[in-house]
């Protein structure tokens, strides 16, 4: 019987402390970037070096889009509001994709600075309304971030 | 007078250990296994230089995943066939401590032997040092889950016809994540980048499967003979 | 208490009692899925950035929730089943799974549906959608497993032991969203101090939300009549109320 | 019925129990106290294995319950120590030899066993030349054998055996006889299925109990 | 008076049909198994859609490979472990016909279905329709080929314990041709080069593989049988 | 002794077989008329299962032979036809019906059977009530008695069986009697390893090998 009651009292100890080690763990792990996915601050900061495929995501600065003479490539600059960092992309672009959106980028660092894509991949934020109430909010200045921008701060 | 169940824990990995000893041909065969997926590759794909080098430690970790998910079907068979797994629940002790000897004694008996042979491997996949190191970190973290997780898989099938194929059907979610942070951080460390969070991420699935699948493992056997 | 609860568990009452609830299920899911798509397609604004393609959130989102859930639910039905050995909870677990498959079936089709408009992409392999896909292997895997058990209190057990065992990718799957930085979208209504939702597009999905879930009662409840009669089909009250 | 339980070793309780789709028996109680012998008999199919697989533990009932020395069996390590099972399958590794089978054996039972009473174990059941034979090389009746050699390892309060005669040739029934009779002698239970007639010095207790196939 | 061959033949054909309906649950594993391997490479290779594409074909074949793999464990196992295999051989018809019956239904029940599920892999990984034509029909001739290949595997490893690695390391050898022209007339296709020689190296395979293997496995079960 | 071999239906010559490192017998020989009963007797591990083995034509005899009607069994698929072994595994299909089995076992054995006969052998082991529970169902002494059917099916010459006994209930073993009976006064050979009494009525032809430890 007693045998029986120091086993349970063991069992316990032990599940508890494996799942808190497991949660100690992965904690630790969402402290670091697990998912190659930069800042362009941080790319600013040069925590990549050119040739390293990775993922940058921001917003598409109202104005920066210019399409090259080739008709199909197109140039913007994206930022988190401390940094921006330019990108050329050449392929077709989302629907959603137009100044002021959110996006995410994949592809590599040319020696200049410059993003080079091969893909661009639309991130909507998760407001949903209809657009009378947007502009409005807008025109008060209400308007939620983008919850990327959101993440993205410190 | 019962004796300790430190000593029955001891009597079941010896056992095990002894019966693969028996067989000391079979101990080669996940490795050889693991070096025939990993050389079907460039089979498969053409000899492409830079295409290898970009798609080998995905190989070598799917490689490792399978000659696991192979030798697995044989962890519990023999003895439910025998009689001895009737035996072993019966006991006094309570069965997922035993059991726990049984998978340790198959990780030692197939994923040590991976283990040896992954520098090899490495080298002939032209990887960088530290992505080798990296890649050796990773199975050793990884095959033990691998071997953990399967034991439940296994017991839950025990006995049925073509329990094999319903294995690999149920391991395969649950080898996933396995799977995507320890390539991940082969994938990383190739870059250059930081691979400590996936080795997190591989303790902590390493520590929730100890803790958890011999209970889990246990309680299937007991539904699979129970009937 | 326990008495109450294994007299409503038992059987035959069951079978009775479900067989008296199912119409009126079926009638409410039916009124409250019109409604909610009336809401939906016609009723609700379009949003301001997606135009009309945010629709499909109609579907997408309340199948994605009942994905979620069903396996909640079956892992619950599996847990008391194994502890108290309530056959009633053995029946409920196995007939749930091939729901729970269906709704995740059509979360992921709708998401990519959704995805290759607005996100440019059928597929990535970012964390919410592989768990998810995840999500869906394991219910592949219970059911394949009840198929291949062919007693039925053994197939109970060890379905049992496989869906709690999956239960840890539940909250990856809701969580992912925060953890990493995944392409698909945040929390927009489960925040539920402040819901980033217009009421006129949110009242009508809550509403299909509703109507998928009165849905899945309603045919969890004829599967479970079905395999109910199936299993005690040898026992005198089933012969009585079959011939009677 | 239920005031003669407290004092006996094993007891069964309104055991029922469903096998596919056919109800095999329902309502099955029966009391032992010690040094009883309960036969287990009945035609093809009528359910004694089942019976026995619930006695020792490894199937459960549909209804009823199983109970030692006045405690339910389910989950009580002490049952498990004083309780021996054999049944269709013998339960040897097949590549081990028969030494270390029985050391196994032992370990698992939660009997403490010095080398010397292996010895005498595999002597007693006739097999003290094979100690170091795979068992993959006996034949079927020293397998046999080797399985009554873990039973009487360490002694054990409840023998429960499910036709532990099949593939013994006659000195290996008479010597199983010889075993029965001292276990029970020590006090001991045992609950045995077996087609073929066991014989038993006058004075011990045998009960029958005879399943019949229900309607 | 004796029954014909061919009365025998359909009798083991329909009876290891039977046993396979009986477990309908299980005909769709070999296919599940297939497309989680397919689905497991791009986490282990991280998300990048072109190197997909190019290790596609490969991985297709891979895929089906290591299914049949694991069903073929099934092949004679459970004959083997009931006796039945021993009737079989006690049988008057000569023991490769009736065996050549055993593994036309294991084909049927795992060749196939990996078959029908192809075109949806193959929409997928976004091969163009030729090379999928070339997938679906380097498939057809090479699915049987393993099926009859590791026929011969099996029997030799039958009633070894951890049979199943064994099995693979026998057979991966074997399934290299195959795997090399299966996956070399996709590759040609995506090319837009001539895939006929590669059918041809099928064909002959196919060819040599259906004459010859029954015989050796009924040679093969003899000898596992007869210790 | 080889010149009465001729008239003999089954006949041994010179046998001798080694087990791992054990020589377990040597120039065994003898011969069997129509309507005679081998019994086969010893004590456990002596190597009655692996004489029967090799008779079958399952193993081959380390040296020596076994003849049909004067021909070697090797390769003879008339042989194969007139004979019926009945090992320690039943050989049934689990997941097939008891009525699904008989069919495949008709086939193979080269019995061309309409339904009729087929139940007619259900009936005779007592399995018609069960011809369509999938063999996985049945108890171990259920599924000795549908071997025991596979063994009447179409009239066979030569039976070989091991333990032919082990599982059936006294009812069984009755009836197994009577099969045998039949068998050996149409004028069939039976070569039979087995532990257990067999009562056979006066005037049949028996006779008893008993192997013996060789040293
Ligand atoms: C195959 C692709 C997709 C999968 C597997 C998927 C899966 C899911 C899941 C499981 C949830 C429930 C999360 C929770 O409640 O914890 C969810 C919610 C949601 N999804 Fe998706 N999704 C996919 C694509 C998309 C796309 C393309 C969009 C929009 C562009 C989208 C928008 C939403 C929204 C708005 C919610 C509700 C968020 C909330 O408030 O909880 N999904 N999705
Ligand atoms: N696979 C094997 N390898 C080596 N030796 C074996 C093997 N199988 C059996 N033997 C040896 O052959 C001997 C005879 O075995 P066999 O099974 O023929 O005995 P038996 O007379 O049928 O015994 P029983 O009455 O116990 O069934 C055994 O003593 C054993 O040592
Ligand atoms: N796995 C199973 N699934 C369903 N029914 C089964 C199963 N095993 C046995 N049965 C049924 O249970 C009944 C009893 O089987 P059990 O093995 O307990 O009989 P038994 O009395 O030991 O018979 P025997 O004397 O032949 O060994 C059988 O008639 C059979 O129909
Ligand atoms: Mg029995
Ligand atoms: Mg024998």
């Amino acid at each position: 019987m007693k045998t029986a009651r120091k086993n349970r009292l063991l069992l316990i100890l032990t599940l508890v402390a494996g799942v808190g080690l497991a949660a100690l763990l992965v904690s630790l792990a969402f402290r670091e970037n697990l998912t190659f996915f930069f800042t362009p601050a941080q790319v600013a900061a040069g925590e990549v070096r050119p040739g390293q495929p990775f993922r940058v995501g921001g917003l598409v600065i109202p104005g920066s889009v210019e399409r090259q003479p080739d008709g199909v490539t197109v140039r913007f600059r994206l930022t988190d509001t401390r940094a921006e960092v330019p990108v050329q992309y050449t392929g077709v672009l989302p629907d959603l994709f137009k100044e002021g959106q959110g996006i995410v980028a994949r592809g590599t660092l040319d020696g200049t600075g410059l993003f080079v894509a091969d893909q661009v991949l639309a991130k909507h934020d998760e407001n949903y309304m209809p657009p009378e109430v947007a502009d409005a909010l807008k025109a008060q200045g209400a308007m939620p971030d983008h919850e990327m921008m959101r993440k993205m701060q410190p | 007078m019962r004796t300790s169940l430190a000593t029955a824990w001891w009597a079941v990995l010896r056992r095990d250990l002894l019966l693969s000893a028996r067989r000391l041909g079979e101990l080669g065969n996940p490795v050889v296994f693991f070096a025939a997926v990993v050389s079907l590759f460039p089979l498969a794909l053409g000899a492409d230089a830079g295409l290898l080098r970009s798609v080998g430690p995905g190989i070598v970790w799917v490689g490792a995943l399978l000659a696991c998910l192979l030798s697995l079907e044989g962890l519990f068979r023999a003895d439910f066939e025998d009689g001895s797994l009737e035996q072993l629940l019966l006991s006094p002790h309570p069965a997922s401590v035993l059991v726990s000897a049984k998978i340790l004694a198959h990780w030692l008996v197939t994923g040590v032997p991976l283990l040896l042979i992954t520098p090899l491997l490495g080298v002939l996949l032209n990887l960088p040092p530290l992505a080798q190191t990296v890649l050796f970190g990773g199975l050793l973290l990884g095959t033990p889950t691998l071997s953990l997780l399967g034991s439940v898989a296994v017991a839950l099938t025990l006995g049925l016809p073509r329990g094999g194929l319903l294995i690999s059907v149920l391991l395969l979610p649950l080898f996933a994540p396995v799977l995507v942070f320890g390539a991940g951080a082969v994938g990383s460390a190739l870059l250059e980048m930081p691979v400590l969070p996936y080795f997190y991420m591989l303790g902590a699935e390493l520590a929730l499967a100890v803790t958890l699948v011999p209970l889990a493992t246990a309680a299937a056997l007991r539904a699979s003979l129970g009937s | 208490m326990i008495a109450f609860f294994s007299r409503w568990a038992s059987l035959p009452a069951f079978y009775r009692r479900a067989g008296r609830w199912i119409p009126w299920l079926w009638a409410v899911a039916a009124g409250l899925l019109m409604a909610g798509t009336v809401g939906g397609l016609v009723l609700a604004p379009v949003d301001y950035q997606q135009g009309e393609a945010y629709r499909i959130l109609f579907v997408h989102v309340p199948s994605a929730w009942m994905a979620m859930f069903v396996y909640m639910f079956m892992a619950g039905a599996s847990a008391s089943a194994f502890i108290w050995h309530v056959k009633l909870a053995e029946i409920l677990a196995r007939v749930s799974a091939p729901l729970g498959a269906a709704f995740t079936a059509l979360a992921l089709a709708t998401g990519s549906l959704w995805g290759a408009r607005m996100w440019n992409t059928w597929w990535v392999w970012d964390a919410r959608l592989t768990s998810v896909l995840l999500l869906f292997f394991l219910y592949l895997g219970f059911m394949a497993l009840q198929a291949a058990i062919e007693d039925r209190r053994r197939a109970a057990r060890a379905g049992a032991v496989l869906a709690l065992v999956g239960v840890v990718n539940i909250p990856i799957i809701h969580y992912s969203v925060e953890w990493w930085n995944t392409l698909h979208q945040g929390a927009t209504v489960s925040k539920f101090d402040n819901p980033s939702m217009t009421w006129d597009m949110l009242w009508p999905l809550l509403t299909m939300a509703l109507g998928f879930m009165v849905y899945f009662a309603a045919a969890v409840l004829v599967r479970a009549r079905s395999e109910i009669l199936e299993r005690e089909r040898h026992r005198r009250w089933v012969i009585d109320e079959v011939t009677r | 019925m239920t005031t003669t339980n407290e004092a006996a070793t094993l007891a069964a309780i309104d055991l029922a129990c469903v096998r596919g789709d056919r109800s095999l028996f329902q309502g099955l109680s029966f009391a032992l106290v010690r040094g009883t012998l309960l036969k287990v008999e009945g035609p093809n199919g009528v359910g004694k294995t089942s019976l026995l697989r619930i006695l020792a533990g490894l199937a459960r009932p549909e209804e009823g319950e199983v109970r030692w020395n006045g405690k339910a069996i389910g989950g009580c390590p002490d049952f498990a120590a004083d309780r021996r099972y054999l049944g269709h399958h013998n339960g040897h590794g097949l590549a081990l030899t028969v030494r270390e089978n029985l050391r196994v054996a032992a370990a698992l039972q939660g009997t403490p066993c010095a080398g010397a009473s292996l010895e005498q174990a595999m002597e007693t059941v006739g097999l003290a030349h094979a100690g170091d034979s795979p068992v993959a090389r006996l034949s079927s009746g020293q397998r046999r054998r080797l399985a009554l050699a873990r039973l009487i390892l360490g002694a054990a309060g409840v023998w429960i055996l499910d036709e532990p005669l099949n593939a013994l040739d006659r000195a290996g029934q008479v010597l199983f006889g010889g075993l029965l009779r001292d276990h029970l002698l020590g006090r001991g239970v045992a609950v045995i299925s077996t087609h073929q007639t066991l014989t038993l010095p006058a004075g011990i207790r045998q009960q029958t109990l005879t399943l019949a196939v229900s309607s």
